[in-house]
């Protein structure tokens, strides 16, 4: 039905085109749900792009075809390309918080979007709103249609996104990443939809994602690109379990398994780093193992509570606080991993942010190893802790002050810990700390912008580290980033904790990640715990109700595929 | 939102109450009065026991006093030119200076929004290059030298418009309006337009930069993808959520419009509060200048409460709680 | 060299882009005079010795009954136009860029701090720039001015009177500032790097100046040269409205006050060189904005 | 929403009135750079009020085209015998415009009103000790000593009516806050107020029961004060406006070029000119003569007027439009000192000599203070002569500033030599004299403009005999002796007399008076 063959896009620029993809096979049948899968830039976003004709400026096709049945989608004028958007092929997008018009209601957005396409009366449009609505498993579907987007919440919302794109009766979808911004739970919900109506209504999907357990639950076929270009295209089945391409396989390799643990993931990369301790005599290895003096640290949070004021509404009511954190008990063994899970909206980062002061708890005590660590602002800049307590934040493009070299941003706790007063010497040992964690030390003259995302994290690693901490939260550290280069900073992480003997705090969404890093584990759940113990212990035999349905609702591949 | 609108108000009194202030400040340090409301054959003695009289003489704080006090029984004092009450005196040019103000701002809001659209819709466009670069010229001269030009031009030369004043005005309650005679449209063009030609490009580059903005969100492109006609697109989708920040930009700039329209009330003799203002300086009549800018302040801080108000009712995301 | 130009982006934009070139070009010419001026203006239209009012009034070398010794004339005073010009960009240019270094400097100072500390700071400065607000550009000139004809002895008034001149155009210009500061503030607090630094126990002076200012330094210096537009026009604004620098000393907006004497009389080159000028100067900057505003945001392009 | 209201409002047609538009055929429109600030007489001695008023209001005196006194609201006046002052003998017959008829009485009363505290005029009455009714239509004005100018010194005292002032509560000027004649009008002359909008328009209609001859055909008259000159031109050349007083002297080609208007030149009776800081010891400006002041010494400031040259000052900045001055008025001043209409002529050799000669021969610096809207091209004049000083060795400071600034730093004598215009209220020499000339005396209120406090025994012995000599022979030689000792002194550098420049359509025929005053009664639209 979906014929692509050939496809090329080229970006121009001011160095001459640069393309974007090239040589794409690809088809679609009806009903047919087809996996696009890569890591980033590897360009199938730009392939469903090409295909409803929403390529961003400048780009443009530069060769191939594109077929939607008998429609040539390349010969096609700009009206008419337009009339076959939303009537012949639709598109879903990532973010449901973002695809809707906020000032618009759902009404609006559904009839005018049918009234497009078909010739209908207002009153015939509402009723099939309404009934598409009720189709998608939106309750009391007459009444919430004249809701705001910002009323639905953010299921809900992409189920309006998903009545959206189907309203019209489409032969194809495009879900660009359809489930990425949403908790497990209701990504499992949207998934059901999806198949449901390509069973029911013969929709073909283009389904766009880098989530390898999403394919597998519910791709029919799958293309494997890379680069611009398909590594692999078939069966979902054999693709993932009997990978033909070395890149698939090794793509495969780095996926961690949500139900099993191994020790260090293969990384399709040829290991550009060597593992600590690796290097012989690296300066900055011995630095750190120098300044060990102290013993293992700690860390025990004792009733924690904290809320934060709501905002005032009404001169005479007192608004409701926001409880971010309730009653939160939980100690963190020295020289262990403890890992933090929870949906968005959990406190996983609240709690970070109360460990490092950031925020202070409303009440309770925080220890960090026999002191009382002092909260808030009561944390003076100078208090110990500041030193050993350091933090690997998810975003490497944010955590690393873009303004500044390499070089300043490792020296500064150098010089802010007293630690080593001369700068030549900070240099060679910020220089030491790169190699150390596995990069090149002419890395140092560069600014964050010149590298990527998985060499800036490990920037970030290296600063933590020169801070000679004892304790390090890591939080979300590989959610920004593909799953290879996930798996190489998984790796890292892992050995330093070995060499280094840190205590650490390892927060993710990723139940399957944090099985492959903590030694315990904690499920926080709208601000409480709801079950904390060993990690394996957890995830063979969960107690709690809510761990139960988080493990069952992740999305995984079949034990029997797993190479 | 009651208690949203309330803070608000609290601001404003505060915003107020500094104005006074500091146009209290004003009347202390800005010259003598006594000499320019005496002729050139009053003696000193004379204009010392004037002085004395109206108070001149006495402490700073005092007199600072007194000035709030009476503004809070609604006395705005008495004109030192004319002896007028300072309170009627702007009253009467309230209206023109609003008619003014507000239809330049509509001049700028009128051609200012679609060509900050097309320029957005179309950025590589000869049209688009040809009206960047002129509305930047436009800016670039003085608003005088701009009114002046005009003058001589649509005035004295083609002598299409009249060159001063406001024309024919019709008396609406009190309100002295040019809105409903022909020639009081013809007399309010120029200077309108004179003052609007700023405001015109600021309007139009900010709703040009939102608008890019705006048609990059990902709604915007899933309106595309689901094929909405592209008019609607436009004026519906992106131009609807390009208006919260413009009409902010606008709500802080009104006051600035209506201090500028001192410069283009002086140009085109525009009978408002801006000439008054300019001959209260003139004379030093500092009653009028104090309430000159509390009265800016006053239509600052209510377009202000007003851009609130239209935020609500353009964003549904104020106005509707969430039911869930 | 492609590997160059990636790196230096805005290099190879501005090289590409010939409305930035002239802009810059003439930007530069004028300053260049303008820097140069008492080394190369033929008199010093401060110097009352050098010009003679016997040299009132002569047109520019293309018209008749030119001298010469003046190409664009002569003003009513029998000053050098080119002179004259020279001169008050020069002043034009002192004032514009003194009153946007006040303005930076305070502006930035006081929106850094309210974004970085918040709450009731922050609160107090809106309040302070609300009421700026509420007095507009001239209206605060206005005020400046006549509060410092009163406090000032009339003995220095004249000699201040560029720095009052400056003061008031700076306050009218600072909220802008701070605003933007405050706002770009608030956006880099979110981001990791500064909770880091804060984190990590660093001094708040330290990470505003040191880490957050670098970042935000963009629109800052987008707002920078727009406001020196506007610096200058409303310099121009407020000669007109007399308050502004006194003929003897004039800067471009004084000479253009000047001019307007003679819109009508014949003598067409007393206002239109100046104004000429101006607009060339300010558009220069105004473009020159306009392309740091897309180098900056690259979106926009 | 307040728009849509409006427009409901205006089609009800409620509460509805259209004020003029179209100018009709005799409706006279004219225009000048300020509006008078008040309508009361009394309240506000600035020409601008007394201009406007005359139109409206007149005096037992009014003066005549050519600026003589002649018979308005009295029809003869002569001194009294027995005792010093003037008896007048008041025109019958003559109603106010709301028809009550003028008498002596409000005679009486207009002077109590004019010379009460609250009054900005009644230093017109400084000579008066009493004012007697001696019949309906005959008033007597005690004055101190003689005083044979007082006719000629009251041209601007207007007359209202007794009744209409005291039952509308505006028996006293308004000075604090504004009463009912700040806004209205009641007077004998020849026009009436018909609306009043102040700073925007003032409309006048014709007083149809005047007592004079009309010599107008002005139907109505409407008055717009146009403070930009730029736009006061247009609306001329654009022909929304009949005439405008004054326009820029550089304009006057362009307004002559065009066909349809024409310019009317004359000169005003002010006299420009530079006045010293006589009793200061030091200068206050100096960079190099900080400790004596040269302009103590008359060669010094004789080197001053050496310096001018007043050909290039008239060519350049003024167009040929001004008059040279020799004295503080204009030749047709009475009183005029005819044997002194010599001026030091523009000489730099001698200039440098006297400088030389005063101990001075590199010259020096000081402060030179000028207004900058006050008198025509007042700021290009004060530039162009510090250039022409500083040719001679003395280099000005010059400092200039609006006039709400500039009065009070005169006041406080805060110059080193500083700019003046003088016109004589008396169009008539002693009022320089007594202004002027005479040293400082508060009690005797005489002196007050005398800034620098120029002072000469002789001179202040002159004045009460000028003042007080009936014989014109006796008097002028007196003056001439005033003149003479000025101008030996160089107590002033007369510079010139301000011209006066006015411009209308071709189709209006009007009379321009040398005190810049506009009588529309002497107005004809052809």
């Amino acid at each position: 039905m979906l014929t692509i063959k050939d496809l090329a896009v080229k970006f121009p620029s001011r160095f001459g085109d640069v393309s974007a993809i090239e040589d794409v096979d690809m088809t679609i049948a009806p009903g047919e749900i087809h996996g696009l899968v890569g890591e980033s830039g590897a360009g199938k976003s730009t392939v469903g792009a090409a295909v409803i004709g929403l390529l961003s400026t400048p780009g443009y096709i530069a060769g191939g075809e594109l077929t939607l049945g008998d429609t040539d989608l390349r010969s096609l004028s700009e009206q008419e390309a337009h009339a076959i958007r939303g009537d012949r092929i639709s598109m879903i997008f990532q973010d449901p918080q973002t695809s809707l018009n906020p000032l618009m209601t759902i009404e609006d957005q559904l009839v005018e979007t049918i009234q497009a396409h078909s010739d209908v009366s207002q009153g015939a449009a509402v009723k099939r709103a309404v009934d598409l609505l009720e189709e998608i498993g939106i309750d009391n579907a007459a009444t919430r249609i004249k809701a705001y987007p910002h009323q639905f919440s953010g299921g809900m919302r992409q189920r309006v996104v998903i009545a959206l794109a189907i309203c019209t009766d489409p032969e194809l979808i495009i879900a660009d990443e359809p489930t990425t911004a949403l908790d497990v739970a209701v990504q499992s919900q949207v998934l059901d939809l999806i198949r449901r109506l390509a069973k029911d209504r013969q929709i073909a999907f283009m389904l766009i994602t880098h989530d390898i357990g999403v394919i597998a639950q519910i791709a029919d076929r799958v293309t494997v690109m890379r680069k611009g270009r398909v590594m692999e295209t078939g069966d979902t089945e054999q693709v993932l379990s009997r990978p033909t391409h070395p890149y698939t396989r090794a793509l495969m390799d780095a996926v961690p398994p949500l139900d099993h643990r191994i020790t260090r993931f293969r990384t399709p990369t040829d290991a550009e780093t060597a593992p600590p301790g690796s290097i012989p005599d690296n300066a900055a290895e011995r630095w750190l193992l120098e300044g060990q003096q102290h013993e293992l640290l700690g860390l025990t949070l004792d009733g924690i509570h904290l809320s934060f004021p709501g905002t005032r509404t009404s001169i005479w009511r007192k608004p409701d606080p926001f409880v971010a954190l309730q009653d939160i008990n939980l100690t963190i063994r020295p020289g262990s991993i403890m890992g933090l899970v929870g949906e968005s909206g959990s406190g996983k980062s609240t709690l970070a942010k109360a460990i490092t002061g950031l925020i202070a708890p409303t009440s309770g005590t925080m220890f960090l190893g026999d002191n009382v660590l002092p909260a808030g602002r009561a944390r003076k800049r100078n208090d110990p802790s500041r030193q050993l307590i350091q933090m690997v934040f998810q975003d490497p493009y944010s955590s690393l002050n873009s303004r500044h070299r390499i070089g300043d941003i490792l020296s500064e706790p150098l010089w802010l810990y007293g630690f080593v007063n001369d700068a030549a010497e900070r240099r060679s040992l910020a220089a030491a700390m790169l190699e150390l964690v596995g990069m090149a030390p002419d890395a140092i003259d560069k600014y964050p912008h010149q590298f990527s995302g998985g060499q800036r994290q490990r920037v970030a690693v290296a600063r933590a580290l020169l801070a000679r901490p004892r304790f390090l939260i890591c939080d979300e550290p590989t959610s920004a980033l593909d799953v290879s280069i996930q798996a190489e900073i998984l790796n890292l992480l892992k050995d330093l904790q070995s060499v280094f003997g840190l205590t650490i705090l390892f927060i993710s969404h990723n139940l399957a990640v944090v099985r492959q890093m903590s030694d315990d584990i904690a499920v926080l759940r709208n601000g409480k715990i709801e079950e904390i113990g060993s990690t394996e212990g957890m995830f063979e035999r969960p107690q709690a109700d809510y761990t139960k349905k988080l493990l069952a609702l992740t999305p995984v591949m079949p034990r029997t595929w797993q190479v | 939102m009651v208690y949203f609108i309330l803070k608000r108000l609290v601001q404003s009194v505060f915003v107020m109450l500094a104005v006074a202030f500091l146009a209290f400040s004003l009347f202390r340090f800005v010259g003598d009065p006594i000499t320019q409301m005496t002729g050139v054959e009053t003696s000193v003695a004379d204009q010392e026991r004037l002085r004395e009289e109206l108070g001149l003489n006495d402490a700073f704080l005092l007199q600072f006093g007194r000035f709030t006090a009476d503004i809070l029984q609604g006395d705005f004092g008495y004109s030192y030119r004319t002896r007028q009450p300072v309170a009627q005196m702007i009253a009467d040019r309230i209206p023109a200076t609003l008619e003014l103000g507000l239809v330049a701002l509509l001049i700028s809001l009128i051609v200012g929004i679609p060509a900050g659209v097309y320029t957005a819709l179309k950025p590589r466009g000869f049209a688009t290059q040809a009206i960047l670069m002129t509305t930047l010229v436009g800016v670039s001269i003085p608003t005088f030298v701009i009114g002046i030009m005009l003058i001589f031009i649509f005035g004295v030369q083609l002598g299409w418009l009249p060159t001063f004043g406001r024309g024919g005005t019709v008396q609406i309650g009190g309100w002295e309006s040019s809105l409903f005679t022909i020639e009081g449209w013809r007399a309010l063009l120029l200077p309108a337009l004179t003052l609007g030609v700023y405001q015109l490009t600021l309007t139009m580059r900010l709703v040009r930069a939102e608008m890019m903005e705006v048609m990059r969100t990902d709604y915007i492109r899933f309106a595309m993808a689901r094929g909405v006609p592209m008019k609607k697109l436009h004026y519906k989708h992106a131009l609807a959520n390009t208006m919260v920040p413009v009409i902010t930009i606008i709500g802080l700039q009104f006051g600035g419009v209506i201090a500028f329209s001192i410069v283009t009330e002086s140009v085109f003799q525009w009978p408002g509060m801006g000439l008054l203002f300019l001959e209260s300086i003139r004379f030093v009549d500092i009653p009028v200048m104090g309430v000159y800018l509390v009265v800016i302040a006053f239509f600052f801080v209510l377009v202000n409460l007003l851009v609130d108000l239209l935020y609500v009712a353009i964003d549904p995301r104020l106005r509707v709680r969430d039911v869930q | 060299m492609i590997a160059f130009l990636k790196r230096y982006e805005g290099l190879w934009l501005f090289v590409h882009s010939p409305a930035a070139i002239m802009a810059a070009v003439v930007a530069v010419v004028i300053l260049v005079g303008a820097v140069l001026a008492p080394w190369i203006a033929l008199v010093n239209p401060y110097d009352l010795s050098s010009f003679s009012l016997f040299d009132g009034l002569l047109p520019p070398v293309w018209e008749d009954g030119s001298n010469p010794k003046f190409l664009l004339g002569t003003d009513d005073q029998g000053r050098d136009m080119i002179s004259s010009i020279l001169y008050g960009a020069r002043l034009s240019l002192v004032i514009g860029i003194a009153a946007l270094t006040i303005a930076a400097v305070l502006g930035v100072g006081l929106g850094l701090a309210a974004g970085y500390y918040g709450g009731r700071f922050d609160a107090i400065v809106m309040r302070i720039a609300d009421v700026q607000l509420a007095l507009p550009a001239i209206l605060t000139a206005l005020l400046i001015d006549g509060i410092a004809r009163g406090i000032l002895p009339a003995a220095i008034q004249q000699d201040l009177r560029v720095a009052v001149l400056t003061l008031a155009i700076a306050l009218s210009l600072w909220v802008n500032f701070a605003r933007t500061a405050r706002a770009s503030t608030f956006v880099q607090m979110n981001k990791e790097y500064v909770q880091a630094a804060i984190m990590m126990g660093q001094r708040p002076s330290r990470v505003m100046f040191v880490h957050i200012l670098p970042n935000i330094l963009g629109p800052l210096l987008v707002i920078m040269t727009v406001d020196l537009a506007s610096a200058i026009l409303l310099e121009a604004t407020l000669s007109f409205l007399g308050i502004g620098l006194p003929a003897d000393s004039p800067s471009l907006g004084t000479l253009i006050r000047i001019g307007m004497q003679f819109l009508l009389s014949g003598e067409w080159w007393i206002l239109w060189i100046p104004t000429l000028f101006l607009v060339a100067l300010v558009v220069s900057i105004n473009i020159l904005g306009d392309f740091l505003r897309d180098v900056f945001n690259p979106r926009l392009r | 929403m307040t728009l849509s209201n409006l427009a409901i409002r205006t089609l009800l047609g409620s509460a509805l009135s259209v004020c003029a538009v179209a100018a009709s055929a005799d409706e006279f429109r004219w225009a000048s750079t300020t509006d008078p600030q008040t309508m009361d007489p009394h309240a506000v001695n600035s020409a601008p009020v007394l201009s406007f008023l005359n139109n409206i209001y007149e005096g037992l005196v009014r003066r005549g085209q050519d600026m003589s006194i002649e018979p308005s609201l009295a029809t003869s006046w002569e001194p009294l015998a027995d005792e010093d002052g003037w008896r007048f003998n008041l025109r019958e017959g003559v109603t106010f415009q709301d028809g009550a008829a003028f008498t002596a009485e409000d005679v009486l009363f207009s002077y109590q009103r004019a010379s009460d505290e609250t009054a900005d005029v009644r230093s017109w009455f400084a000579p008066v000790t009493e004012v007697r009714v001696v019949g309906d239509y005959t008033v007597d004005f005690i004055t101190k000593a003689p005083n044979p100018l007082f006719p000629d010194s009251i041209a601007n005292f207007m007359i209202l009516d007794k009744d209409w002032a005291e039952s509308n509560d505006a028996a006293l000027a308004a000075r604090d806050a504004e009463n009912f004649a700040t806004m209205n009008v009641n007077g004998t002359g020849p026009f009436t107020l018909a609306s009043r909008d102040p700073g925007v328009r003032t409309t006048l209609v014709p007083n149809t029961a005047w007592w004079d001859d009309v010599q107008h055909n002005v139907t109505e008259a409407v008055f717009t004060p146009i403070g930009n000159s730029a736009t006061g031109l247009a609306a001329l050349l654009s022909g929304e406006i009949d005439f405008i007083q004054p326009i820029p002297l550089q304009d006057v080609a362009q307004v002559e070029g065009r066909d349809g208007f024409k310019v009317l030149e004359g000169e005003e009776t002010r006299v420009i000119m530079f006045g010293f800081g006589h009793e200061h010891d030091t200068l206050l400006y100096s960079s190099d003569v900080t400790d004596a002041n040269p302009f103590t010494d008359p060669r010094v400031r004789l080197a001053a007027a050496h310096a001018i040259d007043i050909a290039s000052i008239d060519r350049v900045l003024f167009r040929g439009k001004i008059e040279a001055a020799s004295q503080l008025v204009p030749a047709d001043i009475s009183g005029f000192s005819e044997a002194n209409q010599g001026r030091a002529d523009f000489n730099q050799e001698r200039a440098r000599e006297l400088l030389a000669e005063a101990g001075y021969p590199d010259g020096f610096s000081f402060g030179l203070k000028c207004p900058n809207d006050r008198y025509i091209n007042d700021e290009a004049l004060c530039r162009a002569a510090a250039s022409m000083f500083a040719a001679v060795g003395l280099n000005a400071e010059l400092s200039t500033g609006p006039v709400r600034d500039y009065w009070p730093q005169l006041r406080e004598d805060d110059f080193d030599m500083y700019l003046l215009g003088w016109s004589p209220g008396t169009f008539d020499m002693e009022h320089p004299v007594r202004f002027l000339l005479h040293s400082q005396d508060n009690e005797k209120k005489l002196g007050s403009w005398n800034f620098g406090n120029y002072s000469n025994a002789r001179v202040d012995e002159l004045l009460p005999q000028i003042q007080q000599e009936i014989d014109p022979a006796a008097r002028q030689a007196m003056l001439d002796e005033v003149v003479a000792i000025t101008q030996e002194e160089v107590a002033y550098i007369p510079l010139y007399t301000q011209p006066l420049i006015w411009a209308a359509k071709d189709n209006v025929d009007l009379t321009q008076r040398a005190d810049n005053f506009f009588m529309l009664r002497w107005v004809t639209v052809n």
